[in-house]
């Protein structure tokens, strides 16, 4: 990273949608708070874009989601790509009508006459003492949701190609930002970066065990390789970067490889991504497995205040370690 | 398809000719459904013709329309062709959604027929986004979003009320006042004593008004006011046309809770049989040539169904096509 | 069946409400059109309680969600017991955000000061040509937020024990009810029937095969279990009942015994409640496993409205023969 | 708490102990984030005091409150004890909430505290409930909702007050409006000039103030009127209190948005100083009297630290108490 630009997640978010505006004037966005009268975002992701590109393209809303998710699907039937802010995921309850009964469906009840090519962004992850009703990681609900793709970047650099590939995308993308994790550095990437979407990432090959993950829990997982790696105990690491859909191939080839899969979300645990992930190994890589797929997820409780609480909650470093340890030993 | 300026007795002929063909087709589908020849979900419109009409006649092509469930009527006044919207009932494959959609959710761009909804109020905030991009690229097009009285108690109703006025969108909520939400009455859900005076929560932006929907001068000159209004970009209207819904929430509904005087006094009120009535009486158009009209309605109705009937259902493939799956 | 009365499953429904309310006068209604001017409710659950019980215990509403599901929080706060009827399960995506960032949550928020027994009443299933917009099974969504119990019944005497156990509960329960076997009869059971929650019922006991359920494909199922048996392959049914919590002790124990297991759901596969249950399995019963859990669900796709594409969207009752078929292949 | 039936020298008083003792502990707990010695998102009521102290003075302890993330004014106006407050924001065991909810989510049953919600608008179609629920029983409460002028573009605004209106529930809907939300002027998001003028979509049942919320004898005046109404049943009030947020969104937040004359104007009209000279003018308390309360609740504060600081962690086990998990 010495020669390389670094670059932080909130500046990776800044630069795909600063890339994606000048590339096409169709893109435009909307959400709480983001023009630069403003101050250009709570988070500052659109800090300076309404400057640029004008208060017609930069523009901000009144707090109504449903009112954004549905200018945004509107426009986008229209032929513009919109990316909406939802300033924090749980927010999102308030226009699921939207997203999930218009935003996802109408390209297929139209028969395909009109499509919905929008970005609706996103923020959440418990660790800021938020609590409650700002914390959550739903990624889950939309996954099981046909028409609208779920993406959560792990990186930087991913961020800013996974952004990228969701506002050309024709289809509605969801794209969840990390709140706890928004100043972590990583490589630049070049000019115009743009990745597949719904296909995972294979960050580095092992033999021993597979580990499946998206998002913040990559930051740890990375640690956790090496240091296994010190042990003799060869990690590979697959990032799955697209929730919905799912790349099992991916999946499937590195479980069938090395025997053993552990899958980690920061989610709560029970009818997680993580579920469909773990069934769908034991559909397809049964006669390889070793151990059974072990899934680190965050307790299924509520999102709580109290800094010690949260760290409860929350999945942990040493329960990926612990479950890779397990795994080795065939449980 | 703006027609004039000022409402004549020209203006009063074609608002009867789109209605008329309405109410032909309407007649035609719920009869192959009373009659067990066609097994599908329809909530018919008969009653609100002049309301849909009105609104057909002051929108070009290009201007866009989304509407709801009940949506036969608007969706024929803009302009999708008969026999699309027949095949799409029938779950076609030549059907506007080649069978995916059905009556609930009919779709066809080249008529400017955006979006059909089953969730109520949801189509509100999605037309504003259609207005917001003619906003932008400065196509001088109009959105109509057509709704119910009890649409106006749902949030989105409120949200995207207020959004076009904020934005001065080029936007027209027409709300079809039709007495009813289901089987529950207006004042059993509805705190406002009309629907267009909640305008005033949306500031000056927003113009009320409240019309007789099923009088054909009172509704096309609101109708235009408002499309006008629209298009100089001088802000969205909340244009409330009462009307009445004559054959029940869905068709097989006997709307036992109406009382039968209310429902006596709606059908001798039949918006088609008094607009006939004014039509003749106008001199625009002779008893004989309506009948005339009329009958070639039914038959372009009946080449429609045939079209249809003969129509291969789509190929099951579609079930996996024009979405993207979880994979 | 020839001595004993039968019920459907509406007539269960309202069997349970009109108890409830006999038993315990905080319990109230209200939801759309539920009253008797309305005629009783649109797919008549509550015809005549407004009558029997008076218009301020069963309460008509306007359209508006987000309030239906607000009223009944808050007059739970203040000790009632309301059942709120959202009329299909669709629209409960209006009221996302009353539902999950609350009635799931005050409890937890509030140190347990509060609490929110409120049940929510919800239909859905396709097959009936509504189309995209009113036939999706959401009950994974709900599943995975902590401290909202979701039930699914699957006979007429069970819809009784289930629902009325729903407004004893001091949780918020969602209770889902499927439209296209409303008609469907069963045995009725006797006065004040109640079943526990979270207890997964083992209805037919099996040694070769484990079907796992809940709600509309158990129809199927049990005449499956009965062909089988005339194969000579012997099918434990497993009806879950609660999809959340999940017992999995049930379950497990069931296909330890069995060695197979199938999960089927009528909700589209991909992040459904299936992969949760294929996911324990595999964790708690994997030395058992003689062939993957395999799931059996719809497509992932909108519902469509042609019948044919309805049909083809949904699962079969053949798939479910087939996955018996291949696991006991070992397949 | 109901002190009087019309407006006095002693009412002024109480006005302006309880606001004094709000802004007191507004400024102890700012103090500790800006210091660095408290870790947490707050959400400052400065400048909001006197709307809160006029809402609890009318109040009775069984009445119900539902409140917001800028609810700190609100709680202690209604009467939660402040080492609960306080204890709640060091998150700890001895808290309101068991240091699980925090300032966002503060509840206490005991004052009559139902809810404290941190998604904006959505703790009035809860608030009807409580009412809704008072109004069965028949056992005489009043039930507030606090929320934001931003909260009043949000759809649960529309559904609530429709419902509540309709119903004739014993409600007070009190938008604090404070000119802002986050960073978004009023302007900005809000079609209407005011947002009491919204009452009128909702009939004759619901009545539409706007006030100067940090004028005592306005506030209070305003917050009885409509604290009596809902308990005699006659319905719903939308009470517009207009005011503003001296101190940010969060504490912390130098509101760089807000032009520096507004802000400065504001400032100079503080509403703990101009009514701490009411007081003062109006005789009933001395400058001395008043340095004495100001210390008093000072100590108090110091004391309700003291005790949150030496108060114990929750146990972790209450991560998974309290919620019925997926097991
Ligand atoms: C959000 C939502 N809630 C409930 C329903 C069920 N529903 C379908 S139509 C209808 C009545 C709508 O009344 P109104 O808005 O007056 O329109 P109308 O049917 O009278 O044309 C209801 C309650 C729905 N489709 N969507
Ligand atoms: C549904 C929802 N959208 C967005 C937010 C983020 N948010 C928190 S406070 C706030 C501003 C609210 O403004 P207002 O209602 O005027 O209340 P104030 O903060 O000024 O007291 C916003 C947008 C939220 N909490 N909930
Ligand atoms: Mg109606
Ligand atoms: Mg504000």
């Amino acid at each position: 990273m010495s020669e390389q630009s670094t670059i932080n997640f909130t500046q990776a978010y800044a630069l795909a949608l600063d890339e994606a505006m000048a590339a096409d004037p169709t893109v435009v966005l909307l959400g709480e708070d983001i023009g630069d009268k403003e101050g250009g975002g709570v988070f500052k992701v659109t800090a300076g874009l309404s400057t640029k590109y004008g208060d017609v393209r930069v523009r901000t809303t009144p707090i109504s989601e449903q009112a954004i998710a549905g200018a945004a699907i509107g426009a986008s039937l229209a032929g513009m790509r919109p990316v909406a802010e939802i300033m924090f995921m749980n927010f999102m309850t308030v226009a699921m009508d939207q997203i999930v009964n218009h935003a996802a469906k109408l390209r297929f009840m139209s028969g395909g006459a009109t499509s919905v090519p929008i970005t609706l962004r996103t923020r959440s992850g418990a660790g800021s003492g938020n609590g409650g009703q700002h914390s959550d990681m739903l990624e889950a609900w939309f996954a099981h949701v046909p028409g609208i793709k779920v993406v959560i970047p792990s990186s930087p650099a991913d961020a800013v190609g996974l952004l990228r590939a969701c506002i050309e995308d024709d289809d509605p993308c969801l794209f969840i930002e990390d709140g706890l994790t928004r100043t972590v550095k990583g490589p630049a990437p070049g000019p115009n970066h743009i990745l597949p979407l719904g296909k995972a990432h294979v960050e580095r090959e092992g033999s021993d065990v597979s580990v499946i993950s998206y998002g913040r829990p990559l930051q740890e997982i990375r640690k956790l390789a090496d240091q296994f790696a010190g042990e003799g105990v060869s990690v590979e690491i697959v990032d799955i970067r697209t929730v919905s859909p799912l790349d099992t191939d991916t999946i499937v080839t590195s479980v069938c490889k090395t025997g053993r899969a552990i899958v980690a979300h920061e989610a709560v645990r029970s009818f997680g991504a993580g579920a469909e992930i773990a069934a769908r190994i034991q559909e397809h890589a049964f006669s390889s497995l070793k151990a059974p797929v072990k899934r680190v997820a965050s307790k299924d409780s509520t999102v709580p205040f109290a800094h010690s609480l949260e760290l409860e909650f929350l999945y942990k470093a040493s329960d990926i370690e612990a479950a890779v340890r397990q795994t080795l030993d065939g449980m | 398809m703006t027609t004039a300026d000022s409402f004549s007795s020209s203006v009063l002929l074609e608002i009867y000719r789109k209605a008329l063909l309405i109410r032909v087709v309407d007649e035609g589908i719920r009869g192959l459904i009373l009659s067990g020849n066609l097994r599908i979900a329809m909530h018919p419109p008969t009653g609100q013709e002049i309301v849909a009409a009105a609104m057909g006649l002051n929108l070009e092509t290009t201007d866009y329309l989304v509407t709801i469930y009940r949506g036969l009527h608007d969706q024929l006044a803009k302009g999708i062709p008969i026999t699309l919207v027949v095949a799409e009932y029938f779950a076609k494959a030549t059907g506007a959604c080649k069978g995916k959609g059905g009556p609930m959710h009919m779709t066809h761009p080249e008529s400017g027929v955006m979006v059909t909804s089953g969730v109520v109020g949801s189509g509100m905030p999605i037309a504003n986004g259609l207005a917001w991009a003619s906003q932008i690229k400065g196509d001088n097009r109009v959105t109509v979003t057509s709704f119910g009285d009890g649409a106006s108690n749902i949030g989105a109703f409120h949200e995207a009320l207020n959004l076009a006025a904020l934005w001065k969108l080029p936007i027209v909520f027409l709300c079809q006042n039709n007495r009813y939400g289901e089987s529950t009455t207006y004042a059993d859900a509805t705190a406002s004593s009309t629907v267009a005076e909640r305008a005033t929560a949306y500031g000056k932006n927003m113009v009320g008004v409240s019309v007789d929907g099923n009088d054909p001068e009172s509704m096309w000159t609101a109708m235009r006011t408002a499309v006008v209004r629209a298009r100089a970009g001088e802000g969205p209207t909340l244009l409330e046309a009462n009307t009445f819904r004559l054959s029940g929430h869905y068709c097989g509904d006997s709307s036992p809770y109406i009382p039968k005087e209310e429902m006596e006094e709606a059908v001798a009120n039949d918006p088609i049989k008094l607009t006939r009535e004014a039509v003749i009486k106008s001199g625009a158009a002779t008893e004989a040539a309506l009948d005339e009209m009329k009958e070639a309605f039914e038959a372009e109705l009946e080449e429609a169904m045939k079209f249809a009937h003969e129509s291969p259902a789509p190929d099951l493939s579609e079930v996996e096509t024009d979405v993207y799956g979880a994979a």
